[in-house]
Order: structure tokens, then C-alpha cells, then sequence
């Protein structure tokens, strides 16, 4: 009775309607506050470009999550999938029985060896070094740096760091694909700088600030701390303004937390790397709809696009929180 | 079947007929594939959780086991190590994981809950300084990648992927061990009352440790067929929180935590409501960030219900009762 | 005799527990300064009556008058606030506590909430030596004999200022020099105006102490004595519905050969003491001593459940060194414990399943049960043991406790057993059950089973033991052939004065 | 104090010595009074937990408490609400929550575990479902801010943390509660033995949910203090954990998971041992990876310890008995 059914159901129709929206998916590698900031960035694209209607997932707990996620948007005959893998090496073979289903680019983290269309994304190598430029600015007569970060096994973290570390020691860059990570625990000793300690808090928020306020007590003479995950920054400089020590040590930091940003404003943190997150968010969504409409023109040759990242100091707080609480207050619609 | 089993297993056919319902794309063959998959999954490590359950103990640490012998899988292949021994020698390290909290609780006497609580705390530690916290590949040593995580096909888009297959031997022989041998009837035996096993010549503390055994050994299976199954593993994610799910899956599933109850058949119905669950919040489109709450509040449901379910069973049947005598 | 007014009058109580109608249409009344009896077999309801009084349980149907008004104790507070006090069958301590802790547990006197430490550790004294429990008050429980446990439970009767005082079977871990504390106790109290209910399967106790006995079977009222009507036969007729005549009947065989033999054998407890015996085939040999002489500990040995440490033990020659229950029972040794529900039963499981317990391991096919085997086993012995049960499935949980008991032996009869070891075999076990079990020791005796038991009450070491070994403070202080076997030559021994050898 | 504290007390006072030979920055003020601070904290939530603990039951759900009071208040305040309103209110909802756990566990009749295990998945989801899953700043309220997280300096960098007072405060009634007031007393009857308390006209199943209004509502409480404390709010993060190492800090400080056995004073110093590892792992400059690690062993070290002294002490016992009986 199946074929019955389908003549009179209204099935072709509705394919048929131009008014359509694409459906796609927007999934992050986790929960983060981060990730809502590039959701910012997807909704407003959603919003002014049209045509697209873009479900949000957070997976919660690492690559399973993630692959069951993925695995289900694929059941749902989802049209396009903007992913950022936790593990890009490991998941290629996944990431291409994916891409073969839809259409599937990546952010933020790349997985360069598989058939994603293309990649939106940042160096985070090179962004480390920008740190470690902020770092010198912060501190140019030299001293003791400590590092703070979630969790070491994510790859940008580790790009992050080894470009800090690079940097202050006034390395040679290293290309993004091949960069040789140091060992984690081990004292630095540069010229100018020494890496005296790196912490890891696993997502854990007090464990952020006491490893903070350890460093304080342990290195006397500690003359910058540099968060590498959003919620460090702010961590370091609650211990700081608590050991009485604020000015004394400097601030470096990464993302945008807005405590981080009202420090460097009050001069309290030297400044911070921005990926922009939004530009995740909305260039995904641009890239999707674009490959999506069947405009192949939106895909670089490179394949890469590259949000870039931005240093942000007290010279240019106002007009950077400017954007980012704009960006907050255009995206923002509950999911 | 028992009544239990009876009830989870409504349970099941409700979700799924209201997730097929709203949404088409359910009962496609990709779909169906991977369900089929996370629930062999789950269920294995609910199996496994369920023996400790059966005796009246809990295992808090089964996730942390699940993380480490996935992660020294990958050091051991990184290093050059023979990958089909390294297996072995993985599940022989659960084995021993699985004795230490045998004996650490039997001989020593401390509280299960204490015990696989610090394992937790333990395990996962090694796992993250093992590995120096880095995320480490499975290289494609084809013969146990299409052995942990490949597919036979079916028709169409359906296929029976690898863990089911684990699924069916483990689920088949420990259904058999419960219900068909002298050390199952024992299990459940001492489950109830562990002073009348043992005047009963029953060797209690030897059978509690095989429990123990069990438990880790399925976990360690469990680490090696998720790690397979994602090609890699995050020392300080991999398998956190399973010890909570398979617990879930193991008391929705019919086992009493105050021991001496349980269903393998429950258990296997009940891991599969939880990621029958995920999969329909997904499906049907509900924020993900509710998705804890609804696993939470089915659970809660579930045990609420058969609570309340046993109990009209029990006036149902006083009733009869006097009816019969006046 | 009654006043026209009785002090407690319950008229037509009923109460169903899931599958079990525990009491139906139940009259009893009480009066003023009286001490009424209440007997029946097990599960007659007897506690179940009680606990309705206490407030544990409510009645289903019926009424309760106290002074003519009729009441609903709908919870222990409510009883307590009339006055009535339960002493519970089980202990009921928390022995986490101290000894005046658990005397004014639920009762304290208290300023606000807050302890009136001072009072409870002063009056409680008074109440132990009321009951002449001769420890400091402060005391853990955890640290007193089960005897001294149920001391413990009376002085916490008397301490919550009652006009009724229930006693749920209070010597059945009584010696009977505590025993006869209690009934001196029972009286002062009578004398007081404080009407006592009594429930007891020590029938003899029962006649000394009652002014008039009310009798329950089946959850219904079977009849009531006043009196001079108090006899033993008449009670057991009432509790059984026929006559039970020729209660121990034991006519001895000359002994076989030595089954086991103790040589200078010292329990964990008792490590410095040495006990050395023999127990002959076809023999029964009782076991007597007051509460906490060590009599279970040794009999644990025997077991292998707290094996022994030091000496040598011999079965039928062969050395016996049991580490393990399960070693023992290889061996051809069981015991049926004295606490029967923790340690005798898997009280969740089914008559089958617990008949075949100990059994399995012999039956098993490379590992597998032997179901068929193990259902043939469990009909033949619920037939050869009279166990009443509505069939093989039936919760065990769900059985007198006669009936329970009968269970545990029938697991041992089915391993085939050269030594049975029974401890307090009819502990809190009416009448006619008692009378099957002794008929089975004898039956075994006879098809050359050595018998060896424990037993607190005079009358079955008398009726039952060819030969009787008497325990004080871990160890045999004297060896009493069956012609010598007397009342006053066990008490002498059992208080420590060693037999004139 | 009983023998179980002075174990613990021991402890503590070796890890304190040996870090502070290997550090001498760690006796400095600004070190002591993060110690004391976040050891007050932990050992909030420990109080709270030891309570149900003494009821033989378990609570999974402070963690997820925590957060949701700590992710509400922020959204409140967002909105504009007025501050110590929303905190009146916030408590007076971890009273509820405390409520509705005792509820389902003494009149639903379910299992302890499985009714905070659904809290534990039910409160993190509504958290992030709430709000939207985005970390919330803790805006200066000035007033709350230091009653909350504020210090009162005593000479040089040695100060005293707003928590401290918070604890002592809540320790001193505890104490009193557990060990001077009838009810204190009622908890550890029921906790021993719950029929023999019922049986002494003790109403345990009201006792019981006081048992878990104490633990939510000192959730909340340590909610507040670590909202305050950290100034932000991740609704996927914080408190995620911490019922484990609660219970860990209850264990460890001499409360048995038998139920009927709690020392509040053990508690404290339980928690400050937790916090002090992790203090001592900085200082000393373990890497954090093996954070984990150490914490699960010493806990594991320590309840072995004290099982094994109770054994000496029970045979030394023993001994005296019989030599004074011979
Ligand atoms: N809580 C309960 N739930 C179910 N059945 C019960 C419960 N308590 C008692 N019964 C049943 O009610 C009946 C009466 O039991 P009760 O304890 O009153 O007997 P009893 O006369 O005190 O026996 P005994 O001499 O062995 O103490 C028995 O069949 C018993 O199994
Ligand atoms: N597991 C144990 N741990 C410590 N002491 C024990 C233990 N079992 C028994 N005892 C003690 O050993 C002594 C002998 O106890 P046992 O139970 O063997 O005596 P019994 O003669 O059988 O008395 P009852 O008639 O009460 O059973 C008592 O003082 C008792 O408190
Ligand atoms: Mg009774
Ligand atoms: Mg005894």
C-alpha cells in the first residue's frame, strides 16, 4: 500500500518548494563558552544571508558524543555539516564517510587529510607567537613566564603553547603540519625569559585559580602569566589582585572573556589574542550556503580560509569589546 | 523474562515509536546501524557493571579502566609494540584491575564504593601522564580495526557493526553464567544474604572477586572497541563518565543495588533506552543542552514507575488473597 | 474475674501483608496489673498483634479501646504517649551506641532539642540495675552478648514510663539465671498496677508467670485459659488443635565408632583455652552453658566458618582442618546456624533454591545446574521434611519459622551429612515443629549420623543428648553421661565449678 | 575527637610537613590563607554530604547543585533581580531540591543512588539548558561580593577567607547537631539500624529528608561561596566533580558508607588533606597530570590504614579480654 500512499502524500511538493531552507549543522568540539560566541556568529549569518536554517550541537563529552552527533545529522539527511574534530588524525577516515553523505567543511581545527571541502580556521602556532609578542611587550626587561591551560591533548593548545615558548626563546617558526612539541614538564631557559612552569586545570575552575595562586606562591620573582584557554586570563588575575601583586605581574592572555577585557582596559592584563570567534560561526555558515546553492566560487583554491587573529592591548580595547558585545547581542538567540 | 524486563522494554518501544513518528529519517538503515552500535557499546559496559551490582558492590571506576587501556593501546602501538599481543596483554592488565578491587574489598574489607572511586581517580591520572595528556592516534592495523569496529553488511544502509557481535557472545555467555551455572545461582546467592552463602560452603569472597574480574575485564573490552571505534583517544576524556551510564543502565535494567537481582536482557534494553534517548533529542532537534536533564528525568521516571508498579502488584495479590480466605 | 472495665480491649483486628493474612477478627483483652500470656505456633500472629499495638503496624480492620475509648495508634510515638511498650522479638539496638543512649533512644530527656546528657547516664544506671545488667552505661552495645543485648531491651521498656509492657519472646537468648532476673522484674513491675503481655514458646516459664493465657492459631483466636486451666497440655492442644503427647521420647542406641574427635582445639574467642572431646556415630550429644560460654564459637570452628586456632580436630580418623565452610562440608560436616535468617537462609531466594544450595556444586555438569535434579530435590524434600509450603517456589521469607528451619535442615539432610551440627536447633520454634525436628535428629542418629547440638533450654538437653558436654567461658567444664543428666549437675558445671572428674 | 580523626589529623600533618621542607614559600601568608580558603570550601560540601552518609545514604548531585545555584544566581542577577532576595531564594531551593530527594527516597522507596544520580544528569542540563550554556560574570554587587568571597586580613599576607567563617559557623552547628541534639542522635540510631530506631517511635523517614535538605542546602550554600570565589559562572563546568570528592572527604574523615558513623571535625580535615595534596602537587611541582593519581592514592592509602589500625585494635581488644577473664 506504500506506492498508494505516496501519490497522494504532498511529498513532492514540499521538495520542490524553492523557499526551501538548507538545512545544516553547526558542531563544535565541546562545551565551551567559545563555542557560543561562534554560535553568535552562525546566527547572524543565518540571519542575514537567508536561505539557511542552522542547528547548533555541543557534544559533551569528547569524541563519542561527537561521532554519535555527526553520525545522526547524517540519519537526518542533514545538507551541510561545519565541524571542528577533536581529533582531525584519527577521525579522517570517519570525517570521509561524512563528507561523502554532505557536505562537510571544518573549523577552528582542521583535518587536512581528509575530503572536507574546506577549512575556516586560525594558526594557532602563529597565534601563540603573537602572545609571545604580547608577552615581550608586557614584560621587555625579561622574566619568569607560567603558563596555564586547560588541557594539554587538545592540538591548539599544544600549537598555542609551543608558539609562546618559541617565541620567548626566539626561536625559528615552525611550519604549522610539522611543529616539534616540547615536554611539559621542563623549565625554558631563554636569554631574556624563562618558562619556568606550564599548569593543566582539566576544565576544572578551581582548579584554574588555586594552580594560579600556587605559582604565585611558589615563583616569587613571576613576572607574567599567560592563560591559553578563555576562562585562564581571569583566573590568573583574580589570584594576582588577591597576592596584592596586580601591575606587578603581567596578564597575557587568549579569547575574549569579558573580565579579561575590562583588565586590559583597566590596566591590569597587557592584552589578549582574538580569533574572532564569531568569524568561525559566520564564515562557515557562508561557506555552506554558498557550496550549498551550488556558488563554487566561495571556496578558495587554497582551501583555507583564515579568520586571522587580532591582538588586542589597551590601544585598541574600546573599539575591539565594541564588536565583540555587538557581535554577542546580533547573534544571540536561543537554541 | 522477568516482570522488570517487561517494563524497560515498554519503555523502549514508547521512545522509539514516538522518535519514528516525528521523525522519518529514524528507522532509516544508517541510523538503525549505529544505534545498534552505541547500544552494544553501552551494554557491554553495563554487563559488566551489573555482576558488581548483583553482589550488592558498585564499580565507580569502570570509565577511568575504559581510558586507560585505551590510551596504553595507542602508546603500545606508537611504540612498535605487536598489536594483536598488546590486546592480550591489555585484557590481561583488567584482569588484574578487576583482582586488585577484589581483593582490596574481600580481603582488606573496604567499601566497593571507596575502592573504585579512588580507581577512578587513579586510572585516569596514569592514563593522563602516561600519555603526557596527548591525544593519540589509532594507526590502521587493519586485521583489529575491522575487528574491533567494522561492518557486515545487511541490506541497504542496515548493517551489524562489531560491537553487536561482541555484544551477542558477551550477553549469551553471561546470561548463561547467571542463570545457568552453580556460580551464577551463587552470585545472585550472595547478592541476597552474603553470611548465608557463605554457611552455605559458598566461597564467598572468591565469587565476589570474580564479579570484580568481570566488571573491569568488560571494561577493558569496552576501552578497546570505543577507542577502535573512534580511532583515538583523549587521556582525559575517554570513557568519563561511562561508569555513571552503565550504572544507570545496569539499575533501569532491573538490577537492585542492594544486590542479589538481575537481568543481562534488562540490562542490554536499558543501555539501549539511554542512547536511544540521545539519538532521539538529536533527531527530533531539542537543544543539546537539555539533553542531561531528559536522560535524568527518563531514569527517574523508569525506577519511579516500577516502584509504584511492584507495589499495586503487591496489594493486587493481598487482595487475592483475602478474597480467597473469606 | 475481669473488671468491667479492662484496661486494653481489641475486638475483631485483621491485618494482610502481601500474600499472608497475618491476623483475622482477633479479640484480646488486658487489664490492670495482670500478666496475660499469648502462645500459638509460629507465624500465628502473635508478633503481628503486638507490633499493632506498638504502633508499627496499622490494623486493617477492627477496633482498640484503652479505658473504654477507642483509640488509633497510628505510629510508635502515639503508642508510646499511651502508655504501651514493646519489646521487639528481634534486637533492635543501634550499636553504634552506648548502653544509655540506646536505654533512652526516641525518649531523651531533652531542653529544646538538646541532650540532657547528665540525666540519661544517671537514670539509666537505675534501669540496669533493675535488670542486673552489671556494665558502665556507657558502654557500647556493639560490645555486649546478644543476652546482654536483651537486657539492654527491657531497660528501655522500663525507662519509657509505660502502663503496658509487651515482651516479644525476652529469654529467648536468656540463661536462666537472667531469666529468672526478668520474671522478678515482671513481677515488681505487676505489683506496680503495669499489665504485662507475655509471649513465649518456653511453656514452662508461661505457666509460672501467667494469670490467664490467650492463645492464637492460624491468626484467629483458638481460646483462652484462666488459672488453674494453665497446663502445658491444655496450651498445646489450643496451639495445635490436638493432643502432643510423648514429647521427648529418645530411647539412645549404643554408640559407633568415634566420628569426630577434638584434640585441645582453641577458638579465635576463647585462644587459650583447650577443648578436647569425641562425638560417636549414632550419637546425639548435647551441648549446654549459659549465654556467651562460647558454645556457637566452637561449633563455628567445627565449621571452618571461624576456623579454629590451634589443635587438632579428627573425622573418622582423616584430620579435619577446615579453613572454609566449604572445606568442612567436603568433609561430610553441616551446621544448621543459630541465627537462622542471617545465616541459615538466603531469605530472598525460593524453598528450592536454598534446599539445593549446598547441593549444586555435587550435581553440577561441568558448572551447569542440574535443573530437573534440583526440582526432584526440592519436592522430596519438602515431602520427607513436612515442610509447610504452598509449593517449591514459595519466598522463604514468606515461612514460619519452623518451617524455615526445616528448610535449612533439609539442605543439610540432601549433602548426606557423617556430622550435624545444630545450634539452638528450635530456637523460637513452636511446638509441633519442635516435635518433627527431634524425631529427624533421631532418625539420623539412628542411620549412623553423629549428632552433636546446642541447646539454652533445659528440658532439650535432658529430653535429647545421650550424652550432654557443659560450656563455661570457652571451655567443657564437665561431661555428663545420659544417667547422670540432671538439672542441677548441668547448672554446677554451667556457672564454672568443675565436675568432680 | 575519636581515634578515626586523629588518623586523618596525622595525615595532614605529614603531607603539611613534608611540603612545607620542599617549599618554603608554602607556610607564606598568601599560600595559608588559599588553603584555608579553599579547604573551607570543600569542606562545606563534605558537612553536607557526611550527613547523608550517616543516614547510610549517598548524594551524587552537590556537584550539579552547585552549579545550577551558581549558574541561577548569575542569571538572576542578569536580569536584574535584586541580589540578596535571589540568594534567600536560591537557598530556599536547595532546601526544595533536598526536599524532593528525601521525598523520592523514604516515600517512593527508591535507591539513594539512583534518585542524586538522576539530579546529578537533571540539574547540570536545566543549568546549561537555562543559560544557553554561556559562562555568566558575577557582577560587583560589593555587598555580597566580600560577605561571600571577601577576607579579613591578620597580619603580614595572613588573612581569613570569607568561606572560613562560613565553615565555622556550619561546623559548630553540625557538631552540635550530630552530637548534642536528639535529632543528631536520632540520625545515628537510624543510620546503625533504621527498623530499630522506627521501633523506638523515631520518625527516620523524617529524619532521613532532614538528612537531605542539610546536604542540598550546603550545596547551595557552597554554590554561592564558589561562584563568588571564582566571579563566573560555567554552567558546563562548575561543580562538575565535586560530589566526588565530598564524598571522598566524608569517607576519608571517618563517616563508614554503612551508615551511623560521622565525625564533622574528621570532615574539615579530610577536605583540607584533599585540598593540601593538590597544593603540595604545585608547590612541588608535580606535573598536574598526575593530579589524579596522587589524590586517588592517598585516599585509597588512607582508608586501607585506618581499616587495618581498627583491626589491631580489635585483636588487641581481644587480647585484653581474655587476659582479663584468665
Ligand atoms: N512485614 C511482613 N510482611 C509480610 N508478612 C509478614 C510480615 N510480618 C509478618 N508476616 C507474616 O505474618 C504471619 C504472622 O507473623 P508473626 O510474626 O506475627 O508470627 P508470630 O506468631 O510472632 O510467630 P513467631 O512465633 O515465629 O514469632 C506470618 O505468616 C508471617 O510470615
Ligand atoms: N564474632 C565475634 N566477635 C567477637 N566476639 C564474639 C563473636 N562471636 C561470639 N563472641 C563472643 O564470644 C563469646 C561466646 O559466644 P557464643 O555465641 O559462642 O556463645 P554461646 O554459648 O553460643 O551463647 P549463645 O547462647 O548466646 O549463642 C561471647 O562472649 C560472645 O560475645
Ligand atoms: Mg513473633
Ligand atoms: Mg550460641
Amino acid at each position: 500500500g506504500s506506492e498508494d500512499s505516496a501519490n497522494t502524500s504532498g511529498g513532492g511538493e514540499a521538495g520542490a518548494n524553492p523557499k526551501t531552507k538548507h538545512k545544516i549543522a553547526y558542531v563544535t568540539n565541546g562545551i565551551d563558552p567559545f563555542w557560543d560566541l561562534c554560535a553568535a556568529g552562525v546566527r547572524q549569518a543565518e540571519n542575514e544571508l537567508g536561505g539557511v536554517e542552522c542547528e547548533v550541537h555541543f557534544p559533551p563529552k569528547g569524541l563519542a558524543d561527537q561521532k554519535s552527533i555527526l553520525e545522526t545529522l547524517l540519519a537526518k539527511g542533514i545538507k551541510g555539516i561545519a565541524v571542528s574534530p577533536i581529533d582531525a588524525d584519527g577521525q579522517t577516515k570517519f570525517l570521509n564517510e561524512v563528507a561523502a553523505q554532505t557536505k562537510l567543511i571544518t573549523h577552528d581545527a582542521d583535518a587536512p587529510k581528509s575530503d572536507r571541502l574546506v577549512y575556516i580556521g586560525t594558526d594557532n602556532y602563529k597565534a601563540g607567537r603573537a602572545l609571545g609578542q604580547l608577552v615581550k611587550e608586557a614584560i621587555p626587561d625579561g622574566g619568569e613566564v607560567a603558563i596555564f591551560v586547560g588541557r594539554l591533548e587538545q592540538l591548539n593548545a599544544r600549537q598555542r603553547r609551543q608558539g609562546v615558548i618559541d617565541e620567548l626563546l626566539d626561536r625559528p617558526s615552525q611550519a604549522l603540519g610539522q611543529i616539534k612539541f616540547d615536554e611539559v614538564a621542563k623549565v625554558f631557559k631563554g636569554e631574556k625569559y624563562t618558562i619556568v612552569d606550564t599548569r593543566t586545570d582539566n576544565f576544572v575552575m578551581d582548579a584554574a585559580k588555586s594552580n594560579a595562586e600556587d605559582a604565585i606562591t611558589k615563583y616569587e620573582n613571576l613576572a607574567c602569566m599567560v592563560g591559553l584557554f578563555a576562562y585562564n586570563p581571569p583566573r590568573c588575575l583574580q589570584a594576582i589582585k588577591e597576592a596584592g601583586k596586580l601591575g606587578q605581574i603581567k596578564v597575557c592572555g587568549f579569547d575574549e572573556d569579558d573580565a579579561l577585557l575590562q583588565a586590559i582596559k583597566d590596566g591590569h592584563a597587557y592584552g589578549t589574542i582574538s580569533q574572532q570567534p564569531w568569524k568561525y560561526g559566520y564564515e562557515s555558515v557562508r561557506m555552506l550556503k554558498g557550496i550549498l546553492d551550488g556558488d563554487d566560487s566561495v571556496v578558495p583554491a587554497s582551501k583555507f580560509i583564515d579568520v586571522g587573529y587580532k591582538s588586542v592591548t589597551a590601544k585598541n580595547i574600546d573599539e575591539f569589546w565594541a564588536e565583540k558585545r555587538k557581535m554577542t547581542a546580533l547573534g544571540a538567540k536561543k537554541d | 523474562m522477568n516482570k522488570n524486563t517487561l517494563g524497560i522494554l515498554g519503555l523502549f518501544i514508547l521512545i522509539f515509536g514516538i522518535t519514528w513518528a516525528s521523525n522519518e529519517n529514524f528507522a532509516n538503515g544508517y541510523n538503525m546501524t549505529n544505534l545498534v552500535k552505541w547500544s552494544s557499546l553501552y551494554a557491554i559496559m553495563g554487563i559488566g557493571v551489573a555482576f558488581v551490582i548483583i553482589t550488592g558492590g558498585i564499580d565507580l571506576s569502570i570509565g577511568s579502566v575504559i581510558g586507560l587501556v585505551a590510551a596504553l593501546m595507542a602508546l603500545a602501538i606508537k611504540q612498535g609494540w605487536n598489536p594483536t599481543l598488546t590486546v592480550f596483554l591489555l585484557l590481561g592488565l583488567s584482569l588484574v584491575i578487576g583482582l586488585i578491587h577484589g581483593l582490596l574489598i574481600t580481603k582488606v574489607k573496604l567499601q566497593p564504593f571507596v575502592v573504585t572511586l579512588c580507581g577512578l581517580l587513579f586510572y585516569r591520572g596514569i592514563s593522563r601522564w602516561l600519555t603526557d595528556n596527548q591525544t593519540m592516534q589509532y594507526p590502521n592495523t587493519e586485521g583489529l580495526d575491522s575487528f574491533f569496529s567494522g561492518k557486515v553488511g545487511l541490506f541497504g544502509q542496515f548493517s551489524l557493526p562489531s560491537p553487536l557481535f561482541f555484544l551477542i557472545v558477551i550477553a549469551v555467555l553471561a546470561a548463561f553464567f547467571l542463570n545457568r551455572t552453580i556460580w551464577g545461582r551463587y552470585l545472585l546467592a550472595l547478592g541476597n544474604n552474603e553470611d548465608g552463602a557463605r554457611y552455605s560452603g559458598i566461597q564467598t569472597d572468591r565469587l565476589k572477586i570474580t564479579a570484580y574480574v568481570i566488571c573491569s575485564f568488560l571494561a577493558g573490552v569496552s576501552g578497546l572497541l570505543f577507542a577502535y571505534e573512534l580511532d583515538s583517544v583523549q587521556p582525559a576524556q575517554t570513557g568519563e563518565f561511562y561508569e555513571l551510564y552503565a550504572i544507570a543502565a545496569a539499575v533501569l535494567g532491573g538490577c537492585s543495588l542492594r544486590g542479589g537481582q538481575g537481568a543481562i536482557f534488562g540490562v542490554i534494553i536499558a543501555a539501549a533506552v539511554i542512547r536511544l534517548l540521545r539519538n532521539s533529542i538529536n533527531l527530533v532537534g531539542i537543544s543539546t543542552h537539555l539533553e542531561f536533564a531528559i536522560i535524568g528525568l527518563v531514569i527517574l521516571g523508569g525506577v519511579t514507575a516500577d516502584e509504584l508498579i511492584k507495589r499495586i502488584v503487591a496489594k493486587r495479590r493481598t487482595a487475592q488473597v483475602n478474597a480467597a480466605k473469606s | 474475674m475481669p473488671d468491667a472495665q479492662p484496661l486494653l480491649k481489641i475486638s475483631a483486628i485483621g491485618k494482610q501483608f502481601p500474600g499472608v493474612r497475618a491476623l483475622h477478627n482477633v479479640d484480646l483483652t488486658l487489664n490492670q496489673g495482670e500478666v496475660l500470656s499469648l502462645v500459638g505456633e509460629n507465624g500465628a500472629g502473635k508478633s503481628t498483634m503486638m507490633k499493632i499495638l506498638a504502633g508499627v503496624h496499622t490494623p486493617d480492620e477492627g477496633t482498640i479501646e484503652l479505658d473504654g475509648r477507642a483509640v488509633q495508634i497510628g505510629s510508635v510515638r502515639e503508642a508510646q504517649k499511651h502508655g504501651i511498650a514493646l519489646i521487639h522479638q528481634e534486637l533492635n539496638l543501634s550499636d553504634n551506641l552506648d548502653i544509655a543512649s540506646n536505654i533512652f533512644l526516641g525518649n531523651e530527656p531533652h531542653k529544646y532539642g538538646v541532650l540532657d546528657r547528665k540525666r540519661i547516664y544517671e537514670e539509666s544506671a537505675g534501669y540496669l540495675k533493675r535488670v542486673g545488667l552489671d556494665f558502665p552505661t556507657d558502654t557500647l552495645v556493639a560490645d555486649l552478648t546478644i543476652g546482654h543485648q536483651q537486657l539492654v531491651e527491657i531497660s528501655k521498656a522500663l525507662s519509657v514510663d509505660a502502663r503496658i509492657i509487651i515482651m516479644d519472646e525476652p529469654t529467648s537468648s536468656l540463661s536462666k539465671k537472667e531469666s529468672g532476673n526478668l520474671f522478678e522484674v515482671i513481677r515488681d513491675l505487676k505489683s506496680q498496677g503495669i499489665a504485662i503481655i507475655y509471649i513465649s514458646h518456653r511453656l514452662g516459664e508461661v505457666m509460672d508467670l501467667s494469670d490467664r493465657v490467650a492463645v492464637l492459631r492460624d491468626g484467629e483466636n483458638a481460646g483462652e485459659l484462666v488459672g488453674d486451666e494453665i497446663t502445658h497440655d491444655a496450651m498445646v492442644k489450643l496451639m495445635v488443635g490436638r493432643d502432643v503427647s510423648q514429647f521427648y521420647n529418645r530411647t539412645a542406641t549404643p554408640p559407633g565408632e568415634v566420628v569426630l574427635e577434638l584434640d585441645r582445639l582453641r577458638t579465635p574467642v576463647h585462644p587459650t583455652v583447650e577443648i578436647s572431646f569425641n562425638v560417636c556415630s549414632g550419637e546425639i550429644v548435647g551441648i549446654a552453658g549459659l549465654v556467651g560460654a562460647g558454645r556457637t564459637e566452637l561449633l563455628q570452628s567445627i565449621f571452618g566458618v571461624t576456623p579454629a586456632v590451634g589443635g587438632t580436630m579428627k573425622l573418622e580418623g582423616k584430620v579435619l582442618n577446615p579453613r572454609t565452610s566449604l572445606d568442612a562440608i567436603d568433609s561430610g560436616v553441616v551446621l544448621a546456624p543459630e541465627d537462622r535468617k542471617r545465616h541459615g537462609l538466603v531469605l530472598e531466594m525460593s524453598v528450592r533454591e536454598n534446599i539445593s544450595l549446598a547441593r549444586l556444586r555435587q550435581d553440577q555438569k561441568v558448572g551447569m545446574i542440574d535443573f530437573r535434579g534440583e526440582a526432584e530435590l526440592a519436592e522430596e524434600t519438602i515431602v520427607k521434611m513436612n515442610v509447610k509450603t504452598p509449593h517449591a517456589e514459595q519466598i522463604t521469607q514468606y515461612l514460619s519459622g519452623g518451617n524455615q528451619q526445616k528448610v535449612v535442615l533439609g539442605k543439610w539432610l540432601a549433602m548426606n551429612p557423617r556430622l550435624l551440627l545444630l545450634d539452638e536447633p528450635t530456637r523460637g520454634i513452636d511446638i509441633g515443629s519442635k516435635q518433627e525436628i527431634y524425631r529427624l535428629m533421631e532418625d539420623l542418629a539412628a542411620s549412623g549420623v553423629a549428632v552433636l547440638f546446642v541447646s539454652s533450654e533445659m528440658e532439650e538437653v535432658l529430653g535429647m543428648a545421650d550424652r550432654a558436654l557443659v560450656m563455661h567461658e570457652g571451655a567443657i567444664t564437665g561431661e555428663l553421661p545420659r544417667d547422670q543428666l540432671s538439672e542441677e549437675a548441668i547448672m554446677q558445671l554451667a556457672t564454672g565449678k568443675k565436675a568432680a572428674a
